[in-house]
């Protein structure tokens, strides 16, 4: 919890629409585990405007779900100040600021794909007939309308990824935190979701805060991509991407590999201690 | 890597101590219920509450609350020195000695016993797990038998026995025990291997084909190895069945020498010396507790094939 | 030694063992097997023991012919059926207090460590009472007239399977749901409804149905040691005693078709459950 | 061929069959002085007198049927109850021989609280009876049969062993043998005097003053073997001379033998009796129920009758009978006891006569 | 099984060098379901040439895994033939001709790192010395040297994949199959192994059939790329790689992106009809 702004709420909502997205000064994380204390993170500087795409890169271990988590409020930081919206992390997930999807997309395996999607609203209290409009709404939008009755394990990989998402933009969140979301399916399912998902951001004008290993994901989606170092984690670069409108045509763009490649060499600038050992 | 001997060491202490609060919470249970029966002594009332009697018709109504009285709960502190007095009078030697001694006649026929089902149940398991088509055709029966109480069949058990005997075998009839032991034994034994046997991931049987490796090699290096973690708890199981189901039969077939003889013999007394037969109970208890604490140590020496348990 | 109870029969998360087991050759039996395989092997056994019996002759008397057992089960059908539903009965009743027992104590123990270590040795060692022992001591502090006993012996029987499991299962949820629970902001209440339960609802079924039959077992054992004159386990015992071989294994008959029914029951309740169980 | 002849036992030693020198005795429940003829004779030598050199006495308790064992031969001789033994005849069509009836009486009682009024068979009616089920029901029933009463407003319960179901009324009365659960109540102290519990404190029915009451421990023997093997017939004349002495010996010193059974008795192997003093009480009251002044173990035809048509009238509770035609007439037989007891009369046993109770005080829990 | 060339064992051993190290002609899998027969191969023909590196890819399901599957001899093709070093495969797969190496590692957890690559040795009798020569040699090789004694949960998953590789490697087959084995990984971890498995083909001139889901990994690696199209899988192309000497450089080069962008068109250019569905 971040001790300043303690509880100005409703001047932090009045300015949230001015607020960045994510602010973390001076973020620390450090795990105290039986063998000794783990520093995750150690002392991030990010902000993340309202609306923008931003890739978080790294070697494994570096601290990219930890921050994640963090923002989410699903763990606290040793130190520093965390604000979404303005807000204290612990606040915004209180008033269901954002949404988040995993790695896995961890659907509630007793209940159909429109009962998870619907799962945050009911939650919140939303009432039945609003919940299944917005079910409808969102099945449309990640092309699952036929499937609203189903059980997820009837669902591909693929699919279910996608019910993860819709799920996470059910409370229309201005806010998406996605831990590698796509890390389990193959590069065509991937690719098909990946242009999905830049305009499902785009339609929704939701800021999205991305985790992913795959540098082309990265460069592919983000409008800028954060690259960290191995542990403790910290930002080394931040590569501005622009490319314009997401298309098939952009992956084979020259444009593209000079991004991929601006991104591997910020990569790999980084001591790859850490990544020897994995 | 840090030096991994003293990583090794700090492990051991750590576990040790988690064994140790462990411990003191369990002693600290035991310590509660004690404590909640004398409390309960104290307060409750010597006969109980009953809903619903009607008078003049006795056991009727339903009782909510049980008896105080030194017949039905004795006080913890008779049943201890109870356990130092002699055990039947006179100079009989002091009650826990007997039962202890029971115990230990019973502890040898229920080892057997688990040893029996070990073997019958671990045989059933593979052949299952061989041939669906006997699994298909064993699996439901070995379900109904474990439904088909011990009692109704220990006479038999006991008579067959007594014909081997007579017909020039020895079966002498702690072997009866023993057989009726084994007979609640076998099964979890039964259904841990099958279901063990089966447990390997698909890529390790394709990987096992890959190399050529027949039906025994496949066994010895996958199988069974990934079947431990499976047949552990089964094994422990079957030692507490073992124990219950020797305690049964003794007392079913009316073998001398045993906790089960002893736990129906000092029963008699229960109404002038009720103290007496909270002895062998106690006795039971510990036994079953030991038989399945000594079967758990296995699973000391099998640490490294349950490695795959903790991902 | 809390855990074992599980090990009888397969857990829940676990899918069908038998498809990536199967050994070479094995896998193209035909389904109708799966029906007819026990029925021939129910069958050799009741020819064998019925050769046994009436042929060979050399079987001890207190085994009669499976036949001579049917015949008395259905002669005597109506006495049989009035102590079947008591024994039922007090199985039922120790099934359903002994599961409602054994949920409240397996969530409080998933709740609070500390009742978790002295619920511990107490399940063990309730684990390892024989009913021997237990009905006298229990038919003295409630009653030897009514059932109580029994059924407090059946209670015991299925509260041990159905804590193993319940306690397992409200420790199954998996990380990535909790997080998303929490995410959502959903309080504890929530958490423990929309995810807890679910989550260990297949386990508890899984205990349920090996509860179930050791229910049975139990109510129709402790009619042995005490208690009214009446039920399956009496009359076994008296009729055994009485030369009456033949009533008494129909009366045996009796309690696995109580338990069997139970089993079945629970085992249905259970393939419902975990139809959609976590992966 | 002699078929028992009386002459074949003379030396123990007849010219065409090998005299039996090991046998097996099945009794019916735990050892205690209710056995004590046969523990005396084993111990004072008495079966070694009588040609034996291996005599087992195999005690019983839980599901072992003394006349079961019997009949598959697991034993050569079995102390059993006669109804239960006639029921068995009856349902499994086998023959056996009551070849001496150690128990003249019935021992079985039906206790109940002072002041409660069951002071007769009669008052049973709609009240909850206690029984050990397994056998030991039929003379309740046969009781009530006898005086037409309606035996299915009893409920019955079965009482463990232990006397707790009276003394918590959970049962309105209890049975108790004269020998043992008897003594038990009286072993308990009373809360309200804290002193034991006197007789006064109960009404007592004993089914030897009904029409209910049924003959008890009888020596039983395989018929067909008595009838076709003289060497088994010569070992039961013999058998029987031993337990009669064992019996005498128990008569005429009473404390002496209930020590005997109870050092037997209290050996981790045999699991432990009930205290000293409760064998003593055991023994004087059995011997009560054998010497009735008529020469031992003769089987009286009036109360064999008696058992017979007690047992043709009961009705158990399920409303079966425990027999519903006559038994054989192998079913008893007189003629190797008397043999036995002409033969110890030339030696000198004094084999009839009445017995004089001794005096026993019953302390708690009979230590 | 192939019902040509039945047992001349002999002579096809002899035949070996000079045998292509897989020939699949007119190769055809239908697998019979509850719901009907799934073709998921139809008349593949492929031949690889020994020492030869061949990456297969195509979209999920399009029958990959099925074929590394019949040359193994682990199913049966329902039509074709199929060589392997002009062997039946059973016979191959009898003779421990081929290695093989799966998505996840596969590893025995109950065996230490050394066991596990002893395994496919000890199966076939080879002695006690001469095993644990040859697991120094294979964890020499794949940089485990100080790991033979550990289990295997104590590794991170990139180490646990070369054990694997070790292990495949085992009994020196002329022939390395496989299936998607750095899936799991990631990307920093993943190159580096990408890297370390051209080195260890080069250095034993084993024939390898590599299936997987990236585009760059199938560029890095193989002298050909062979694209798959969706089921039935059928072989819709063939792009030659021959970039020369495999190197980090090679990642950022032009020509490496240009082969990426032939790949991923020839994969574009099949129907994508099974994609659209998980
Ligand atoms: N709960 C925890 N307790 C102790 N250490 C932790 C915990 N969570 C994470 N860590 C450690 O913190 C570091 C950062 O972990 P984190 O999961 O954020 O990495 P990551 O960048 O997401 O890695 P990956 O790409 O593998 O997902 C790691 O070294 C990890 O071991
Ligand atoms: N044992 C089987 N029974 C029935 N169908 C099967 C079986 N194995 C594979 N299939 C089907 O055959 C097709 C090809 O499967 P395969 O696993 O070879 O695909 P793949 O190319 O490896 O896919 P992925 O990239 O997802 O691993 C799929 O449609 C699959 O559903
Ligand atoms: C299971 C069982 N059977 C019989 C008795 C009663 N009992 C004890 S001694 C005795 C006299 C005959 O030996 C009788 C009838 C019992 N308490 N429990
Ligand atoms: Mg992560
Ligand atoms: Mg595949």
């Amino acid at each position: 919890m971040t001790p300043d702004v303690p509880d100005q709420s409703e001047r932090a909502d009045a300015a949230a629409s001015a607020a960045p997205a994510v602010r973390a000064a001076g973020v620390s994380k450090v795990f105290a585990t039986k063998t000794g204390d783990v520093a995750a993170l150690s002392e991030m500087d990010l902000d993340v405007a309202a609306g923008e795409f931003v890739a978080l890169i790294g070697p494994s271990g570096c601290g990219k779900s930890t921050l994640l988590r963090l923002i989410a409020d699903l763990d606290q930081s040793t130190t520093g100040t965390l604000e979404i919206f303005g807000k204290p992390a612990r606040r915004a997930r209180a008033d269901q600021d954002y949404g988040i999807a995993f790695q896995q997309a961890g659907l509630l395996p007793w209940r159909t794909v429109g009962a998870n999607m619907a799962l945050p609203l009911e939650l919140h209290g939303t009432g039945k007939a609003e919940r299944s409009a917005r079910v409808s709404e969102l099945a449309e939008l990640v092309g699952l309308a036929e499937f609203i009755d189903r059980y997820p394990d009837q669902l591909s990989g693929g699919m279910q990824q996608r019910v993860a998402i819709a799920r996470a933009l059910a409370a229309r969140p201005k806010l998406l935190l996605m831990d590698e979301p796509f890390g389990a399916l193959d590069e065509m399912t991937r690719e098909r979701l990946q242009t999905e998902l830049t305009r499902i951001a785009a339609e929704t004008g939701a800021a999205v805060v991305f985790v992913t290993h795959s540098i082309p994901e990265a460069v592919f989606l983000a409008d800028r991509v954060v690259v960290m170092s191995p542990r403790p984690g910290r930002i080394t670069d931040v590569v501005d991407v622009t490319l314009g409108e997401r298309s098939e045509a952009l992956r084979e763009s020259p444009e593209f590999f000079d991004r991929v490649t601006a991104v591997r060499e910020a990569l790999h600038g980084a001591p790859v201690a850490r990544a020897s050992e994995s | 890597m840090a030096p991994r001997g003293s990583e090794v060491r700090r492990k051991r202490r750590q576990s040790e101590l988690r064994g140790w609060i462990a411990a003191g919470w369990g002693a600290l249970g035991v310590l509660a219920v004690l404590a909640l029966w004398e409390l309960y002594k104290f307060v409750g009332p010597a006969e109980g509450v009953v809903i619903g009697a009607v008078q003049g018709q006795a056991g009727s109504g339903v009782m909510i609350l049980p008896r105080t009285h030194d017949r039905a709960m004795p006080h913890v502190w008779d049943m201890v020195a109870r356990l130092f007095a002699p055990t039947s009078g006179g100079d009989t030697p002091p009650l826990w000695v007997s039962v202890a001694g029971a115990a230990l006649v019973t502890l040898g026929i229920a080892a057997i016993g688990w040893l029996i089902g070990v073997i019958v149940g671990a045989a059933l398991g593979l052949v299952m797990q061989r041939w669906q088509l006997l699994e298909w055709g064993l699996l439901p029966w070995i379900v109904v038998s474990q439904i088909v109480p011990l009692i109704a069949f220990a006479p038999v058990v006991n008579a067959i026995g007594n014909q081997i005997d007579r017909g020039g075998g020895t079966w002498p009839q702690w072997l009866s025990v023993a057989v009726i032991a084994s007979y609640l034994a076998f099964f979890p034994v039964a259904i841990g291997m099958l279901r063990g046997l089966a447990s390997p991931d698909r890529i390790h049987l394709d990987l096992m084909r890959s190399y050529a490796a027949g039906y025994w090699p496949t066994l010895v290096r996958l199988r069974l190895p990934a079947a431990v973690p499976h047949l552990l708890p089964a094994l422990r199981l079957a030692a507490a069945n073992a124990v219950l189901g020797a305690v049964v039969a003794e007392v079913s077939i009316g073998m001398r020498g045993g906790i089960g003889r002893m736990l129906i013999q000092l029963a008699g007394q229960a109404s002038s010396d009720p103290a007496a037969p909270w002895g062998p109970t106690f006795g039971s208890i510990a036994l079953g507790l030991i038989a399945a604490g000594s079967v758990a140590l296995i699973g000391l020496g099998l640490a490294n094939y349950r490695r795959g348990e903790a991902a | 030694m809390t855990d074992t109870v599980t090990a009888t029969l397969p857990g829940p998360s676990r899918p069908a063992g038998r498809s990536r087991g199967a050994g070479p050759g094995e896998r193209g039996l035909p389904g109708w097997l799966r029906w007819v395989a026990p029925i021939v092997v129910g069958a050799v056994i009741v020819v064998v023991w019925w050769f046994w019996v009436d042929v060979l002759g050399t079987a001890p008397r207190m085994l009669p012919s499976p036949f001579a057992i049917l015949a008395e089960f259905v002669k005597r059908w109506p006495i049989i059926a009035q102590d079947m539903t008591i024994t039922a009965t007090n199985a039922l009743i120790g099934l359903v207090v002994g599961s409602l027992l054994a949920m409240l104590f397996a969530g409080l123990a998933a709740a609070a460590r500390p009742i978790d270590g002295m619920l511990a040795p107490l399940v063990a060692a309730l684990a390892v009472i024989p009913i021997v022992a237990i009905t006298p001591i229990l038919n003295t502090m409630f009653g030897a007239s009514s059932q109580f006993g029994r059924q407090a012996v059946a209670t015991i029987a299925a509260f041990i399977p159905v804590f193993v499991n319940v306690l397992r299962g409200l420790r199954q949820t998996r990380p990535v749901h909790r997080d998303l629970l929490r995410a959502s902001a959903a309080s504890g209440w929530q958490t423990f409804r929309f995810l807890t339960l679910p989550t260990a609802l297949p386990y508890l079924l899984t205990g349920l149905r090996i509860a179930s039959s050791l229910a049975v077992i139990a109510a129709l054992v402790a009619e042995y040691f005490g208690g009214p004159a009446d039920g399956i386990g009496t009359a076994i015992a008296t009729y055994a005693k009485s030369g009456r071989a033949a009533l008494a294994w129909a009366y045996v008959l009796g309690g696995i078709l109580i338990g069997l029914v139970f089993y079945l029951v629970t085992s249905l309740l259970e393939r419902l459950a975990t139809r959609r169980s976590p992966a | 061929a002699c078929s028992g002849s009386p002459d074949a036992s003379d030396t123990g030693g007849g010219d065409d069959f090998e005299p039996i020198t090991s046998l097996k005795l099945q009794l019916q429940w735990l050892p205690q002085a209710q056995f004590a003829g046969y523990y005396v004779a084993q111990e004072k030598g008495y079966f070694e007198e009588e040609g034996f050199d291996d005599v087992e006495i195999i005690p019983s308790g839980g599901d072992i049927v003394p006349q079961d064992a019997l009949v598959d031969g697991d034993v050569d001789f079995a102390i059993a109850w006669v109804p239960k033994v006639l029921g068995t005849l009856e349902a499994t069509g086998v023959e056996l021989t009551d070849i001496a009836q150690v128990f003249q009486k019935s021992g079985t009682l039906q206790v109940s609280w002072k002041g409660d009024g069951i002071t007769s068979v009669a008052d049973f009616e709609g009240k909850r009876i206690g029984s050990w089920g397994f056998g030991n029901e039929w003379e309740i029933f046969a009781a009530m049969a006898a005086e037409d009463l309606d035996s299915t407003t009893v409920s019955i319960t079965t009482q463990d062993f232990s006397m707790n179901a009276l003394l918590d009324r959970d049962v309105d009365a209890a049975q108790a043998m004269t020998y043992n659960e008897w003594a038990q109540i009286l072993e308990v102290v009373n809360p309200d005097t804290g002193q034991l519990y006197q007789p006064e404190d109960f009404d007592v029915v004993s089914y030897e003053d009904t029409e209910g009451a049924m003959l008890q421990d009888a020596v039983w023997a395989d018929t067909e073997r008595l009838k076709n093997d003289p060497a088994y017939a010569d070992a039961a004349v013999r058998f029987l001379k031993a337990i009669t002495k064992g019996w005498v010996y128990a008569r005429d010193n009473a404390e002496e033998s209930a020590s005997i059974v109870y050092d037997i008795a209290s050996t981790a192997e045999a699991a432990f009796p009930v205290g000293p003093v409760h064998q003593q009480w055991m023994m004087n009251e059995v011997n009560k129920l054998i010497w009735t002044g008529a020469d031992f173990g003769l089987v009286d035809k009036a109360a064999w009758d008696k058992t017979v048509k007690g047992a043709l009238a009961a009705k158990n509770q399920d409303d079966l009978e425990l027999i519903t035609t006559e038994p054989a007439d192998s079913a008893y037989s007189n003629e190797y006891i008397q043999e036995a007891l002409d033969q110890l009369k030339e030696e000198g046993v004094e084999v009839s006569g009445e017995y004089t109770p001794i005096d026993v005080v019953l302390t708690e829990g009979g230590q």
